[in-house]
């Protein structure tokens, strides 16, 4: 009987913000091009396997072959110092540096959102110790962890586990690919700490609005009022800030890099390619270029996605 | 005073909280509710009025254990509130809910309108059938339209949120409502829509309501009884229609004359008692009667007597010392009492 | 309270609008009043109703993007303020037109001392030194009730209650003697008892500066006894203008009429429904055809929900936008119980 | 307010000193010591070695040892470089790390507080999207870019400034560019997104309603409010750039506390890299309490609430 | 439409910018040098040094960097030749050498001083030495030292054992070998003791005595019921035997052993200075020093600031005011401050790789000579797989190490444990070696020349053996059993180490058809896995020999805990090399030493690469300075030449192109010494 009358589905503040979103020419284009570059980055170095035959760790057997080539045709990126395809090897380090901001935000997300949202939620005491905590580890240099996890863990040692996840997800047995989780993992330690405060500030906030006291005042338990109320409101800057972590994370992965602490040879991400480059730059400028310029476009994009997702889901910026 | 046709009694409640004292002050205490106690009988409304910063929300917030009360107790049905646990205390909420203030910020903006209204239904387990059909019910009765139960509450007007809003705390089938200003976000022709909506579910399910509002029109309009709270204490207390043709208190009297009619004539006649200076801090409240700072009829002995709720009229009760039983007019009053300070 | 006062400023035909996401909103439709020197005009409206973007538009104080005054003449002592330049216009705002502002907390600069605030008026419009402008801005002080003008005046905004800082911003927008004081909701956020104070003192100021006022509202309570004249807008459009007597008595638009009903009466006994003007205000992105009030009208037939209404003159000084304005009128009239001849002679003491 | 500062100020402290202790456990965690090279020690020289530092002891009592002299604000001599002391070297290379620090972070406040003004007086205009973009772009490109480019223009082409080491006031240019290069780009983005908050408040309409020109509208009522943010802003950035910066030390060669930093952490330079991180962590937290005190200064709302 | 302006914007800036990285690379210097190329107004060098010397004493310190600044701080018996590297005379003015090379007696300077004025004595030299092998001195390089009889033992606080009024011997045979008894010099009653039959040396320290005996039960029963004597300072080899002789005696003979003197362990340290300052004499205001010049201002990762000091013996030959060392680790940043003239010359190894191309070009500038230094794989010999010698020797030909110098472009393929081109005397032994081995072999010359070098034939055939058989596909080759998983190649973060690791990888891959993982380990790491044999398969390691003998190299994996990281041990490479080391004619050992390293090769317990190559660049005003195998710059014969005329050019033939300058000054060093032989 009640189904006599059309339901209006009502536009959640999701879908408010997604038409926002996509009114946004500048965050539009930069979907598009992350959008391109995913796609690129995975089936990238496969057509070109096919089409030429150069993989990323494709040296020539020819010796008079293995230098540096400017671009051609042939290599629209040029060679690095080894004769590799300097193309293939974007490709390839687009992977990596996209799956360290990745996987280095998505562990940001799981530890920063439920440690800042206990913090948030609780309160009073355990909040004040649970931030100090915070305050500390932020004090600790990272790069001190980063060494130590990719040392104790990453030797002949290294637990079964992580061996079982580099081979299962990685997809090869294969001890470089184990220490780019050690460094996924390392860097998303590092990195929940600001999401952690964002959320917490964010909980804060909203467990003293009205909607959280109603759900209270209907009988909704702590469970609930966390999962159902606090945590889907609170979503919003969590994203915008997740979407902002993979730039800095990518970023931090340079800089290790910079210090020789990066990815594994012969795999690379941009950040050593960008590292390799800058080094030879007053001689082979495509090896800067490339990588650099695809690095930068990529955390532009990634910068400007995440302002356009911050209007959009606080329209209120925009309101006259 | 325990009576059998009083389904919430509320004995000498008070509400204390510490304010954080911002970035370089101490904390205080903050005497939100302090020794407050109330009778609301079944399928009455009180009506509560005060300034803002008065105390009425916190105390209807108290009622309901929403803010936990420092001391004093409440007392629904013959249960004792304040000593239940958590758990014991949120299975009595199916029967205390409550309407909120601000329509905007009391619906959660990630829900449908059918999650909210059904949220209540599915943690009591309270549908015989499906939940949605339960709140396309509920929905018609607050006078929205089914159709909407899965849009989400930004879509709607002030209006048709506090709609909503009924329509949750209805959910559950409640025996007693606090409404927390229901009304003032609202537009005035809308005020009107959501009070003859308040007043039509009173009659239709017997709910008992406490109202709060700072609207004394409103009220009167609503209220069988209303109590008139200053600083935390509730100061008058009488039917509705006493209260309004005959405040026995300055303070009463001041907010009734305070409220201006929309009528040029009245007007242009009526002389208004203005109050002099603010609702003192209610972290630092004068001694004595909390109103002394601002009553003209004060006396010396008002800085330090604290004014106890008594009976002046048959249920007309008022805290002041300087009014009785035997003379409750106080103009009438003024030349004796200071007669008898001498 | 003279028909031969000059007017201080009369707007015509005015529109305002803004680009919105929905499309563009009419805020301010083709408005059109007078106001005479020494009088007090309010402006009564529920929110979004227009009244305020009126009296930004007034002094341009519409942000433009979005905002855009499209059209229309505001006449300013000879002068169209929309037509003058920044320059000039700067010298009328907070000189000769001086406005207040709903919510004290956020009008007032948090973060600059009270002298601050109020001697910058003076030293820039009369050219106080900074001494005068201090001695100015105490005895403004003084003069709108703050006690301990001197102390006060060095204290910030939020050392204020809500209704102190209200007296400062009169005191702030009284500073330079202006022509016209545009207080928008000047009591909205305060109190009842604050209200009441607030009230009183405009009134006693404006009795004794002569400031001609323009007062929005909300509430029809305030305007009934701080106003000449009333002008009542709905969806962007004046719906009825009148002398506050007039309207109060004999409402001639039947949204007047519902408002006045929809208030609920202390004489009332409890129980009885209040009257209640059915369904929500129009979405001025997309008006509906014909009057923007003929959904929710009691009185409603096919014409108004197909053609504009005209803005009917019931007696002088007495508009209303209805296309039954003169029928509702004389039912008010009946209400009231005045007839006709009684009227005439309202209408020739007036003169 | 005293009270306050007081009692910040105290728990500083055990904070250092758990940071401490953590990095400590770290760095006993980490492979290798000090003192192991590529050429293998004598046997009786790497024993004199454990025995000189105590590292023969049980762990507990080198903690002990290490809590005592930490406490004492003696963090002893660097182990590579032995007879500096730790606290010499802090001391003697802060100077440098600050110079470029303190200078960066000013040409980054003068530079991204013009363009975030700007833009947000300009909003939605060219003049809006030309500074953010240029922003976006010095928060999208390393630094370790930035720099190596710099050099190739300012030190090549036009020869104007030396390409690397610590000199004369030309030395400073291009680091310090390179380092304000992002801080301005954040600051420029702090200062339009709050500029603009602050310009479409209430106070502001108010300010215009009296007659205020737009500058006096901008400098004395928008102002303020509109670089909050900067100032929280402040706190962390000053902080990290105190302590140096160790991409632009290393690339130009600057003898700053960064740089240091980093080599004492793969030389296992435990004194030196517990005292720089002791120093450190504690002017990240007196930052953040001078920003909080500050704030309390800039908005007078919070000195009460 | 705003917005899609600020879209135009964005790549207008980014085009630009691309258009500027992309020119910036066009910029070359001026007149056919790299970059700005113009004497400094001030006679002054500036000198980059590599990393932070660790400190400024010559006894504390390790590294290259460091040995630089102290030779021109810090002078000892002999100081390194300008080109060859060989002795040359210095604060000794000659020395005599015991004929079976065990013992030198030096002759010093009367007017040597230190640089407050001070006298120097042969004394000083005692107590240096005595500082350097004393137990509490923490000095890494004091190893080297050990051939100072009792060194070693005074050091590691050894006792000798006193039975019976007697010492007893470490080896009875000892003390009939005739060859002991010739000493040079006066006989003394320390030389007396010194040179009589070596003492036999157990721990000093009681409870780890007691744990050497309760291990060794032979030794137990021949120290039962002895007086433990600890060694002492005044034990070791060294005596003064007046104020201007002194005289070193070691425990066997150690032809090589002159030009350690010239290692920066073996330089003098001030006594009155040390002892009066401790720990601190090396501080800038305390310093005090001996060598051509001295310290004026220090500030640390910044600059060191030498100046000519005037107490120098030999000042007046020297021809710079001062030297600033500049202390900078990123290569790219010192070839800028090289290209921008803000330094004249910087250490060896500072161009990168990718760059070497173009700095090739600058014949005037660019200096490519052999070093003392080679660069090997390390097969873990004692896991599997590389237990296996066929996998090893598999390896070892399944790489083309032609391809790899080639590629590294500043290198030499190397197929032998010690460095080719840098000891030209062993180089002929070596020949004469191989060439006795080939005819023992029967092999073909052409076959010779294959042989332990590149031969993917043998490669495929040993895997095969092992039980890895190759396949050939369209690809390339395939050796799908071979345990990837269980081997790595194992290197740390330093400059080329990733570039080689990744071609010998793709080497291998194409070859062989065997990727092998790469792991690198931040440096400190890297040694820990490295020394506990902890890594899996192979792991890289660069070699610089302390002295210049292949001794040097050779020593690496020498008994039973050596340095060569792979594990090897065998005893019969062991007795070659203790047999080489008793020869005492110069070319019998070195054909003794060749034939062990024959051995040793054989063994494939290491792969070498190649040798490396000095690869670094000065100014072509900067004169006097040559890339000798360790580029250890003698420093005063160091000049700055203002005539353009006579620059350095074609630097290819510096070594063999007199300077005039330097020729007059050596032999005037030299003279004295050469007319003693």
């Amino acid at each position: 009987m009640a189904d006599s009358y059309e339901k209006v589905a009502g536009q959640s503040l999701w879908g408010d913000a997604w038409k926002r979103l996509k009114r946004n020419k500048l965050a539009v284009a930069s979907m598009c091009f992350l959008g391109i570059l995913i796609v690129a980055v995975l089936v990238g170095p496969s057509i070109i396997y096919w089409t030429t035959g150069f993989t990323y760790d494709l040296t020539p057997a020819e010796k008079e072959m293995v230098r540096s080539f400017p671009p051609s045709l042939q290599h629209p990126m040029g060679t690095d110092d080894q004769g590799r395809d300097m193309l293939a090897r974007v490709l390839q380090g687009g992977r990596i540096s996209l799956m360290v901001g990745i996987i280095s935000t998505f562990v940001s997300l799981i530890v920063g959102v439920s440690y800042g949202a206990i913090a948030g939620y609780l309160g009073g005491k355990i909040d004040n110790v649970m931030m100090r905590i915070v305050d500390v580890i932020y004090a600790i240099p990272y790069i001190l962890i980063v060494i130590v996890l990719l040392s104790v863990f990453g030797g002949p040692n290294t637990p079964h586990w992580i061996q079982w996840l580099s081979t299962t997800v990685g997809g090869a047995g294969n001890q470089g690919l184990s220490q780019l989780f050690l460094l996924f993992f390392a860097l998303g330690l590092v990195s929940w700490l600001t999401m952690a405060r964002v959320v917490r500030g964010q909980i804060l906030s909203l467990k003293n609005q009205e909607f959280v006291m109603a759900a209270r005042a209907t009988g909704v338990g702590t469970f609930g009022i966390v999962f159902r109320h606090l945590i889907p409101n609170a979503l919003g800057p969590v994203v915008v800030y997740a979407t902002l972590t993979v730039p800095s994370v990518m970023l931090t992965e340079a800089f290790l890099s910079f210090l020789g602490l990066g990815v594994q040879a012969p795999y690379a991400s941009w950040g050593s390619l960008a590292d390799i480059g800058i080094k030879n730059l007053a001689i082979f400028p495509w090896q800067l270029v490339f990588p650099g310029v695809t690095m930068a476009l990529t955390l532009f994009s990634l910068n400007f996605l995440g302002d356009g997702i911050r209007d959009a889901l606080d329209p209120q910026t925009r309101k006259f | 005073m325990p009576n059998s046709d009083n389904l919430i009694t509320i004995d000498d409640l008070q509400v204390h909280y510490r304010s954080g004292g911002g970035l370089f002050g101490g904390s205080k205490t903050v005497k939100a509710v302090d020794g407050v106690s109330l009778e609301i009988k079944k399928g009455e409304t009180l009506g509560l009025v005060g300034e803002s910063g008065c105390g009425k929300s916190t105390l209807g917030r108290a009622i309901l254990r929403l803010t936990e009360p420092t001391s004093g107790s409440v007392t629904f049905d013959g249960k004792d509130l304040s000593a239940l646990s958590n758990d014991a205390m949120r299975e009595q909420r199916r029967h205390l809910q409550m309407i909120f203030q601000d329509p905007y910020a009391s619906l959660n903006p990630r829900m449908t309108v059918g999650q909210i209204i059904g949220e209540p239904i599915r943690t009591f387990g309270l549908a015989n059938g499906s939940p949605d059909r339960r709140v396309s019910e509920l929905m018609e009765t607050v006078g929205l339209s089914p159709r909407f139960i899965k849009r989400y509450p930004h879509e709607f007007s002030g209006g048709q949120r506090q709609r909503i809003g009924i329509a949750r705390a209805l959910a559950v089938d409640p025996d007693f409502i606090v409404a927390d200003e229901p009304i003032s976000a609202l537009d005035v022709s809308i005020q009107a829509q959501i009070m003859n909506l308040m007043q039509k579910l009173q009659s239709e399910k017997g709910l008992t309501y406490l109202f709060i509002s700072h609207d004394l029109r409103a009220v009167r309009h609503l209220s069988d009884r209303v109590a008139v709270m200053y600083l935390g204490r509730i100061v008058e207390l009488a039917d509705g229609r006493d209260i309004y043709a005959d405040p026995l208190m300055p303070y009463t009297k001041a907010l009734i004359s305070a409220v201006p009619v929309p009528d040029p004539a009245i007007e242009a006649k009526r002389e208004r008692i203005i109050l002099k200076g603010d609702v003192p801090s209610p972290i630092d409240p004068p001694a004595g009667c909390h109103f002394h700072t601002r009553c003209r009829y004060a006396i010396p002995e008002c800085k330090t007597v604290v004014p106890r709720l008594v009976e002046i009229k048959p249920r007309h009760f008022a805290a002041c010392i300087r009014i009785n039983a035997e003379c409750a007019d106080i103009d009438a009053n003024e030349v004796n009492s200071r007669g008898a300070i001498q | 309270m003279s028909g031969t006062a000059e007017t201080i400023i009369s707007v015509e035909k005015l529109k305002t609008y803004f680009d919105t996401e929905d499309g563009r909103v009419m805020a301010v439709d083709d408005v059109t009043f007078e106001l005479k020197k020494g009088e007090t005009l309010g402006i009564v409206g529920e929110s979004g109703s227009g009244k305020s973007v009126t009296n930004l538009s007034i002094l341009r104080l519409i942000p433009e993007p979005p905002g855009k005054i499209a059209a229309g003449k505001i006449i300013f002592d000879g002068d169209d303020l929309l037509q003058l330049s920044v320059e000039e216009l700067r010298k009328v705002r907070g000189k000769r037109i001086a406005m207040v502002f709903q919510d004290p907390m956020t009008s007032l600069n948090p973060f600059l001392k009270i002298s601050t605030q109020l001697t910058e008026v003076t030293r820039l419009h009369l050219g106080h030194t900074h001494g005068e402008a201090r001695e100015h801005a105490i005895k403004m002080l003084k003069l709108v009730g703050i006690p301990d003008a001197e102390v006060r005046i060095d204290g910030y905004p939020h050392e204020l209650s809500g209704g102190m800082r209200q007296r400062v911003m009169i005191a702030m927008a009284l500073s330079c003697d202006p022509e016209l004081l545009i207080a928008d909701e000047p009591t909205t956020a305060l109190d009842v008892t604050i209200q009441a104070q607030i009230l009183e003192l405009i009134k006693d100021l404006k009795a004794r500066m002569g400031t001609s006022v323009i007062l929005i509202t909300h509430d029809l309570g305030v305007v009934a006894g701080m106003t000449d004249h009333v002008i009542v807008m709905y969806a962007g459009k004046i719906f009825e203008r009148a002398r506050t007597a007039d309207l109060f008595s004999r409402p001639g638009n039947p949204y007047t009429r519902g408002l006045l009903r929809s208030v609920p009466d202390p004489e009332h006994e409890r129980g009885e429904p209040l009257y209640q003007i059915p369904g929500l205000p129009p979405d001025l992105a997309d008006p509906p055809p014909g009057c923007p009030f003929a959904p929710r009208c009691d009185r409603t037939e096919d014409i108004c929900r197909t053609e504009f209404p005209p803005f009917v003159e019931l007696h002088s000084g007495h508009h209303s936008l209805c296309h039954f304005a003169r029928e509702v009128w004389e039912e008010s009239l009946q209400t009231a119980g005045v007839d006709r001849r009684e009227l005439e002679d309202i209408r020739s003491v007036d003169g | 307010m005293l009270r306050f500062i007081l009692r910040r100020l105290l728990i500083i402290i055990p904070m250092a000193l758990l940071v401490v202790t953590l990095t400590w456990g770290l760095i006993r965690l980490a492979p290798g010591n000090f003192y192991s090279g590529e050429k293998k020690l004598p046997a009786a020289v790497e024993a004199a070695i454990r025995k000189k530092y105590g590292l023969d002891e049980p762990w507990y009592k080198q903690y002990g040892m290490m809590m005592a002299n930490v406490v004492r604000g003696d963090f002893g001599d660097s182990l590579k470089y032995p007879g500096q002391s730790v606290n010499e070297i802090i001391r003697r290379h802060l100077p440098y790390s600050a110079t470029i620090g303190i200078l960066a972070y000013f040409l980054a406040l003068f530079v991204g507080m013009l363009a975030g003004t700007y833009a947000a007086l300009k909003q939605n205009s060219v003049f809006d999207f030309g500074p953010m973009a240029l922003a976006m772009l010095g928060l999208s490109i390393p630094n370790f870019v930035i720099a190596p480019v710099l050099v190739i223009l300012f030190a090549f082409w036009l020869y104007v400034f030396p390409p690397a080491r610590w000199g004369g006031a030309s030395s400073l240019v291009l680091p310090v560019v390179t380092l304000a290069a992002v801080y301005a780009a954040y600051i420029a983005r702090l200062t339009r997104a709050g500029m603009l908050e602050v310009l479409r408040s209430d106070f502001v309409r108010t300010a215009r309603a009296k007659g205020l020109d737009d500058r006096t509208v901008l400098f004395r009522h928008a102002f303020r409010g509109g670089i909050l943010p900067v100032v929280s802003f402040t706190g962390p950035a000053l902080a990290a750039l105190l302590a140096g910066t160790v991409v632009v030390e290393k690339v130009f060669a600057l003898p700053g506390l960064g740089d240091i930093f980093i080599k004492a952490v793969l030389n296992r330079d435990e004194p030196l890299v517990l005292g720089i991180v002791a120093f450190l962590s504690i002017l990240i937290m007196v930052f953040n309490l001078i920003v909080d005190v500050s704030y309390g200064f800039l908005d007078p709302r919070i000195r009460y609430e | 439409m705003l917005k899609s302006g600020s879209n135009r914007a964005t790549v207008l800036l980014t085009v630009w910018l691309l258009t500027l990285i992309g020119s910036g690379c066009v910029a070359t210097g001026s007149n056919g040098f790299f970059g700005r190329t113009q004497p400094p107004a001030r006679n002054v060098l500036r000198y980059v040094s590599g990393p932070e010397p660790e400190t400024l004493d010559p006894q504390l310190s390790d590294g290259q960097p460091e040995a630089r600044i102290q030779m021109a701080l810090f002078e000892g018996l002999v100081e390194y030749g300008p080109k060859d590297q060989q002795p040359i005379p210095a604060l000794a003015k000659r020395w005599d050498i015991s004929p079976n090379m065990d013992e030198f007696l030096f002759h010093l300077r009367d007017n040597a001083k230190w640089s407050d004025g001070t006298l120097i004595t042969a004394q000083d030299f005692v107590y240096s030495l005595r500082r350097g092998f004393a137990p509490e001195t923490i000095s890494r390089t004091a190893g080297l030292g050990y051939f100072v009889k009792y060194s070693e033992a005074y050091k590691s606080g050894l006792a000798f054992v006193k039975k019976d009024g007697k010492f007893l011997l470490a080896n009875d045979a000892d003390a009939v070998d005739p060859r002991r008894s010739q000493r040079v010099g006066p006989e003394t009653e320390f030389n007396t003791f010194i040179r009589s039959p070596e003492r036999l040396t157990v721990e000093g320290d009681e409870a780890k005595r007691a744990k050497q005996l309760a291990a060794d039960p032979k030794l137990a029963e021949a120290v039962n019921g002895a007086e433990f004597v600890p060694v002492t300072a005044e034990d070791i080899g060294v005596e003064a035997i007046d104020d201007r002789t002194l005289r070193i005696t070691l425990r066997q003979s150690a032809p090589f052993f002159l030009g350690l003197f010239a290692h920066q362990f073996f330089r003098l340290v001030p006594k009155h200075v040390v002892e009066k300052y401790g720990k601190n004499w090396t501080r800038p205001e305390n310093i005090v020093t001996n060598g051509p010049f001295k310290v004026k201002e220090y500030r640390p990762y910044d600059a060191l600031i030498l100046e000519k000091d005037p107490n120098y013996w030999d000042s007046a030959n020297v021809a710079l005011d001062g030297i600033e060392f500049f202390p900078v680790e990123e290569l790219s940043t010192m070839m800028n401050l090289y290209k921008s003239g803000d330094i004249d010359a910087m250490q060896n190894h500072a161009i990168p790789t990718s760059w070497i191309d173009e700095i090739k070009q600058y014949k005037d500038e660019y200096l490519n000579f052999p070093e003392m230094s080679t660069a090997y794989y390390a097969f873990n010999v004692t896991k599997p797989p590389f237990n296996d010698i066929r996998l090893r020797r598999a390896f070892q030909a399944g790489l083309d190490r032609e391809a790899l110098s080639s590629f590294r472009k500043v290198t030499q393929p190397l197929y032998d444990m010690s460095p080719t081109g840098v000891f030209p005397e062993y180089d002929k032994a070596r020949q004469k070696v191989s060439e006795a081995k080939r005819n023992e072999k029967n092999a073909s010359e052409a076959e010779w020349s294959r042989y332990g070098k590149f031969d993917l034939e043998l490669a495929h055939k040993l895997l095969a053996e092992a039980g890895y058989p190759v396949t050939k596909t369209a690809a390339g080759y395939e050796c799908p059993n071979f345990p990837t998983e269980k081997v790595s190649i194992l290197f740390n973060t330093g400059a080329n180490n990733r570039s080689i690791a990744e071609f010998v990888q793709s080497q291998w891959k194409q070859n062989l058809g065997i990727t092998i993982p790469l792991k690198t380990m931040e440096f400190k790491t890297f040694l820990v896995q490295f020394k506990s044999l902890d890594y899996d398969g192979i792991a890289q390691l660069l070699w610089s020999g302390d002295y210049m003998d292949p001794y040097s190299f050779l020593n690496l994996e020498y008994g039973k805990t050596n340095e060569g990281g792979s594990g090897f041990y065998d005893p019969k490479f062991d007795k070659m090399m203790d047999d080489a080391n008793l020869e005492l004619d110069p070319q019998k050992r070195y054909e003794t030493l060749a034939l062990a390293e024959f051995y040793l090769m054989e063994q494939v317990p290491v792969v070498p690469l190649t040798v490396n190559s000095t690869s670094w660049i000065k100014k072509p005003y900067i004169k006097g300075m040559y890339p000798n195998p360790g580029t250890l710059i003698p420093w005063k014969f160091v000049y700055i030449e203002r005539d353009r005329a006579k620059w350095d050019r074609e630097v290819v033939n510096i070594m063999t192109t007199p300077d005039p300058k330097v020729e007059k000054q050596l032999s005037e060093l030299t003279s004295e010494q050469k007319a003693t032989r």
